[in-house]
């Protein structure tokens, strides 16, 4: 969403139509990704299922703060930054059940949600392989004067891989626009950040590269979309990337299949307590921005919307057989016998 | 005789392995988190942060720190969670650990054990790859692929006791196969292919999950149908044992090669040309290939379930070669 | 007719694909340095920084500028020095270029191409590997290695116009071999082979450099002795059009394979079994392969000699099959 | 060479022995690769040769400061290093000319030189991927409790792949003993450091891992020995890796092959003025450390030994063709058909 004019200075100038907006997208995210649970006890879902709960005001914050021209790239715990652009929960719920109306006509699955009619080119699952490809887009927006910037979304663990590195060196070399949104959520899977690298405010690895850095509380929408402001002015002037690091938490396991060993029940509760979605609820109505119907009506429509996504994917057809013999190339060519 | 799963063999010996203090293992979420598959789940609690090295996201890394640990005389065992993410190591694998010995005139070993897994459902495409033929066309390397507990077992503890790196090659949905393990010390080398199956009717040449898959219609079709199949259990990928499937097929004439692999330049097509070089004049009939569709794997189950390797798919190729 | 050598053809192409505004080069010491093998030398100062990217040695970085640029509708070529060099952007290539279109349901398209050498000569273990066989295996990729400076200016035209994905191998060996370019404007698809030389005798298939081996030899065999050995250049190895090398095997019955790679596990095999399963019915004599010896290559010349491909080992492969 | 007594302030405490030891090596690197250069021409050696020549002082101050037990692991413009660190010339030449008496039986060549026995564990070709190696030294001389460090060597352009990053977390993260020597000679081949990096102060790279690091004047020995005696310590006592940045320039092309279209004649003939051979010699001399005659007494020795392993080369039996089935594993096993 576009910046409009003043409302509180709190808001970071956010309209409470807008700021209503924020809350009903981290709302949108959180059901549906409930319902995702569930259907993946379900068998509904397979593979590998990665939620973002705990995460949600990073995506609104960071996103909201783009031009829908704007482009994204992210990795495999990706439905959140789905929700935020504004892609159909249809066409997602229906890529995890693997059918035919899916976002990627089933090909892809949870990792890989995509819309390029969104310029939201797509979930990766190769930690830290799309921040290069985050680097060319960038390098094809320079080239082509477009005046867009592209955000790419990745997790602390992935600052340690070489690929990393290389984009961070290209992106400054090249003073591309590329915002690097790292969500900083503690844990690599499993593994304490502590355990995994040597640096743990992530933003300050940005120094290797004399590039632009800042760190902010992730689980604020308002302060992230603030953040997020600044750094998308600076590269959309043509000043470079920068680096973003969004501290958060994620509640639920690494993945579906995660028994959590490495955290202790209560550490998780003690973060409920801190519930991004409650906070921000809370204090827009405290700030009588929302009132507590509207808040209500808002978690209703979500619910409403979530269900029917499964519906609607449950009513889909599955994935199309063509694809066992189609799609591989754009432009296919048979091996001659 | 004791029953285990692979996953049980596989805890079994990195414990015995774990007892020598040139031993460690690194890999991703090998220790906090427990282990994705399980196999060193425990083991941080029991044997510490030294031995068990739980690894930043970094494949490189991990390959390279193994390498220059086998160099200087440890035995490392170097996790790759999954074999997908081993592209991110080749130039470690490849042009490094492949090398050290021959191109510094045999100054340098590489005692270094690469385990890592194939594997795939719901995964898509990016998770669901073999890398086998990879691996086995460089020479350097020994790429051992068990199917079996007691195989497992066996075959992961010459890997440790050879002094080369070796790709010990395991299989995400094998890890709850149950099979006999000897109570007594037993024996697999490396290099040696096994005859899972006797029959007289059609060579099977296979190894790693789709072994199971063979046996399970070899045995329908022998009960329901008297027909005999052998099936060969490569075991060893690189070097290739091809001595017994060799003599197999020469009596046979017929043979279906079973991987879990895209069906144009992989380890079949190897095993192929073999068998075609080699027992030249005993043909009677063309080979089949059963493998990966050669699609990058999709998501959804329906088409997913046609992309693989089923009973049903080497069924009818044994079927189309004896007809 | 022009006559030109491989360099020359290449660059001519060059300049023309740099006319189109969606085009541009990156790579290591393709400006500053100019050029490694001298094909994209004067260059930068030709078309300056943003068409002529150098870039830091960062071979995955190249490939994902490569194909994130792609994604946004440029033509990029991104140059790998050697391709021993590839295997660290192998994540790149395999995972994510060869998966875009299919993965996301063809939202995606990845028309990038990715020049790169295959050689050797006294350059040791490290840079002197082919992993033709291992892009080949992967669906998804397109893979080039023409051998004539008139298919290297028409495959690179036809590999700029083709929306997927096109691994394009040159040989640092061949940047001098020269031939004849026609003037009319002429065209060559990917993933169609060549006759390269008529023959009855004997079935020669083959691709990249070792063509011209394989004409002196069948040449001189031709004048010297009557053989006639017909010459199959594949020209392409994904996807690879057998149908004239059937042909002709068809005819002669007999063939031998000859490439670039260690001998097991490599492309040659892959041809080997299509030519067994394709024409079961035309076999005379095993067919035999030509490649580089098992070994990681040797810096000395009187070894490096020996594990390579050479005329004299090419003609004692004929003759084996002739006997 | 350890230090001993000191006898001069300026000179890091080296007694006039060791100063003059460190000029021969110096000169003996320089002579040497001068036949390189010529046997190159000559067509005796083959492949890539990368020279050294102007870099002279970064080997012999930094390995000049380890002890014969620490470890060595080098890249392949090699030659120094071996040299410095004591290996055989002869060996060394004869490796060049592939030749069963050489290094690595005529197996490795120039790039590829080693010496186990004595803790040199080989050059490295394949940019960056030493520097991991040495980070799994490290981790085994850690685990085995032994009291060494080692020493990996690597230029500016080699800091830019993911590898270098990968090698300077994990090395930080397990406080291993290593000392990354980055001799920063200004290009890449032929990319000038300004067009392949973003940070030029390679040095300063280490803030991304929050490791120790110096910047010295690589051109002038005892600086460089000096700033190396104060990263082993450091090292040695369990503290952690260093990255040493030594600045030089080397003199010759990349490889025997370049053309060197990317710098002016001037620009190298600026540099050759302040030769660190030259300089250091006079600084010898000027100060007493070492008269004329010896120095000359030097050169002609390093002239006489070169030549020597230049004869040794030529007369050696050439690489033994045992390697032709041999040697691709310490435990052969035969394919069986
Ligand atoms: C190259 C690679 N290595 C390992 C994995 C397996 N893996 C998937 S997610 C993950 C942890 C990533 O942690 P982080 O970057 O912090 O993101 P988060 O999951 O916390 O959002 C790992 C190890 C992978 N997908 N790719
Ligand atoms: C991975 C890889 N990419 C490219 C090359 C080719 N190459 C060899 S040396 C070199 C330049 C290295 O520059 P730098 O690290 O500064 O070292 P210097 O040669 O200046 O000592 C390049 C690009 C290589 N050997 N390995
Ligand atoms: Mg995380
Ligand atoms: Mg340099």
């Amino acid at each position: 969403m576009a910046s409009t004019p003043d409302t509180t200075e709190r808001y970071a100038g956010l309209s409470n139509e807008q700021l209503i907006e924020m809350y009903r997208q981290m709302v949108l995210i959180r059901i549906f990704e409930e319902k995702c649970q569930e259907m993946y006890t379900r068998a509904k879902i397979g593979g590998f299922l990665h939620l973002y709960v705990g995460q949600e005001a990073v995506a609104v914050g960071t996103i909201g703060a783009l031009k829908p021209e704007d482009h994204i790239i992210t990795h495999y715990r990706d439905h959140g930054h789905a929700i935020a652009r504004g892609l159909d929960t249809n066409a997602l719920m229906a890529e995890l059940f693997g059918k035919a109306t899916g976002s990627a006509a089933g090909l892809g699955g949870s990792m890989h949600l995509v819309d390029v009619s969104k310029n939201f080119w797509g979930g990766y699952a190769i930690i830290g392989s799309h921040l290069l490809m985050a680097c060319g887009i960038g390098t094809a927006l320079k080239l082509q004067k477009r005046p867009e910037v592209v955000m790419v979304f990745f997790g602390d663990g992935s600052t340690n891989g070489g690929e990393f590195y290389e984009a961070m060196n290209f992106s400054q070399l090249g003073k591309l626009p590329v915002i690097f949104v790292c969500e900083n959520n503690l844990f690599a899977m499993g593994t304490p950040i502590a355990v995994h690298t040597s640096v743990q405010e992530i933003y300050r690895k940005a120094c290797a590269f004399d590039m632009r850095s800042e760190r902010v509380d992730g689980n604020d929408p308002i302060a992230t979309y603030e953040a997020t402001l600044r750094a998308v002015e600076y590269a959309r002037s043509g000043q470079g990337p920068v680096l973003l690091e969004a501290v958060t938490y994620r509640f639920r396991g690494h993945s579906a299949q995660d028994t959590q060993k490495y955290r202790t029940r209560e550490e998780v509760e003690q973060y409920r307590t801190r519930d991004p979605n409650q906070v921000f609820r809370k204090r827009l109505i405290d700030d009588g921005v929302m009132t507590e119907e509207q808040a209500v009506q808002i978690e209703q429509q979500a619910e409403v919307e979530a269900q029917g996504s499964v519906d609607f994917a449950d009513q889909s057809p599955p994935a199309d057989e063509k694809w066992l013999t189609e799609g591989v190339y754009a432009n296919p060519i048979e091996p001659k016998f | 005789m004791a029953v285990m799963t692979v996953r049980e063999a596989l805890r079994s010996e990195l414990r015995e392995q774990l007892k020598d203090d040139r031993v460690f293992i690194i890999g991703e979420d090998i220790g906090y988190y427990g282990s994705t598959y399980g196999v060193t789940a425990g083991f941080l609690e029991e044997y510490g942060t030294e031995k068990i090295r739980d690894a930043p996201i970094a494949e490189a890394g991990i390959i390279g720190i193994g390498i220059g640990a086998a160099m200087l005389g440890m035995r490392p065992i170097c996790e790759i969670m999954s074999v997908n993410f081993s592209l991110l190591a080749f130039d470690q694998i490849i042009n490094h650990a492949a090398k050290l010995h021959y191109m510094f005139g045999g100054q340098i070993t590489c005692p270094m054990v690469l385990r890592t897994t194939n594997g795939w459902r719901n995964l898509s495409a990016t998770h669901s790859q073999s890398f086998d033929p990879m691996f086995a066309y460089v020479p350097g390397l020994k790429v051992v692929a068990p199917a079996t507990p007691a195989d497992m077992k066996a075959l992961f503890k010459a890997s440790m006791e050879d002094p080369d790196p070796v790709i010990f090659i395991e299989h995400t949905l094998m890890y709850g196969v149950k099979g006999e393990i000897p109570d007594e010390p037993y024996e697999v080398k490396i290099g040696e292919s096994r005859v899972a199956r006797e029959g007289k009717d059609l060579t099977i040449v296979t190894y790693s999950r789709p072994v199971h898959l063979c046996m399970e219609v070899a045995e329908r079709l022998s009960k329901q149908e008297g027909i005999e199949c052998a099936i060969i259990d490569l075991r060893t990928i690189r070097p290739m044992d091809m001595s017994k499937a060799l003599e197999s097929f020469r009596t046979t004439g017929r043979a279906v090669v079973v991987t879990e692999e895209w069906e144009s330049h992989g380890v079949q097509a190897e095993i192929a040309a073999r068998l075609y070089e080699h027992a030249f004049d005993y043909l009677d009939a063309p080979i089949e290939r059963v493998g990966f569709r050669e699609i990058p794997f999709p998501y959804a189950t329906n088409l997913e379930d046609q992309v693989v390797v089923t009973p049903a798919r080497i069924e009818a190729a044994i079927r189309k070669v004896l007809a």
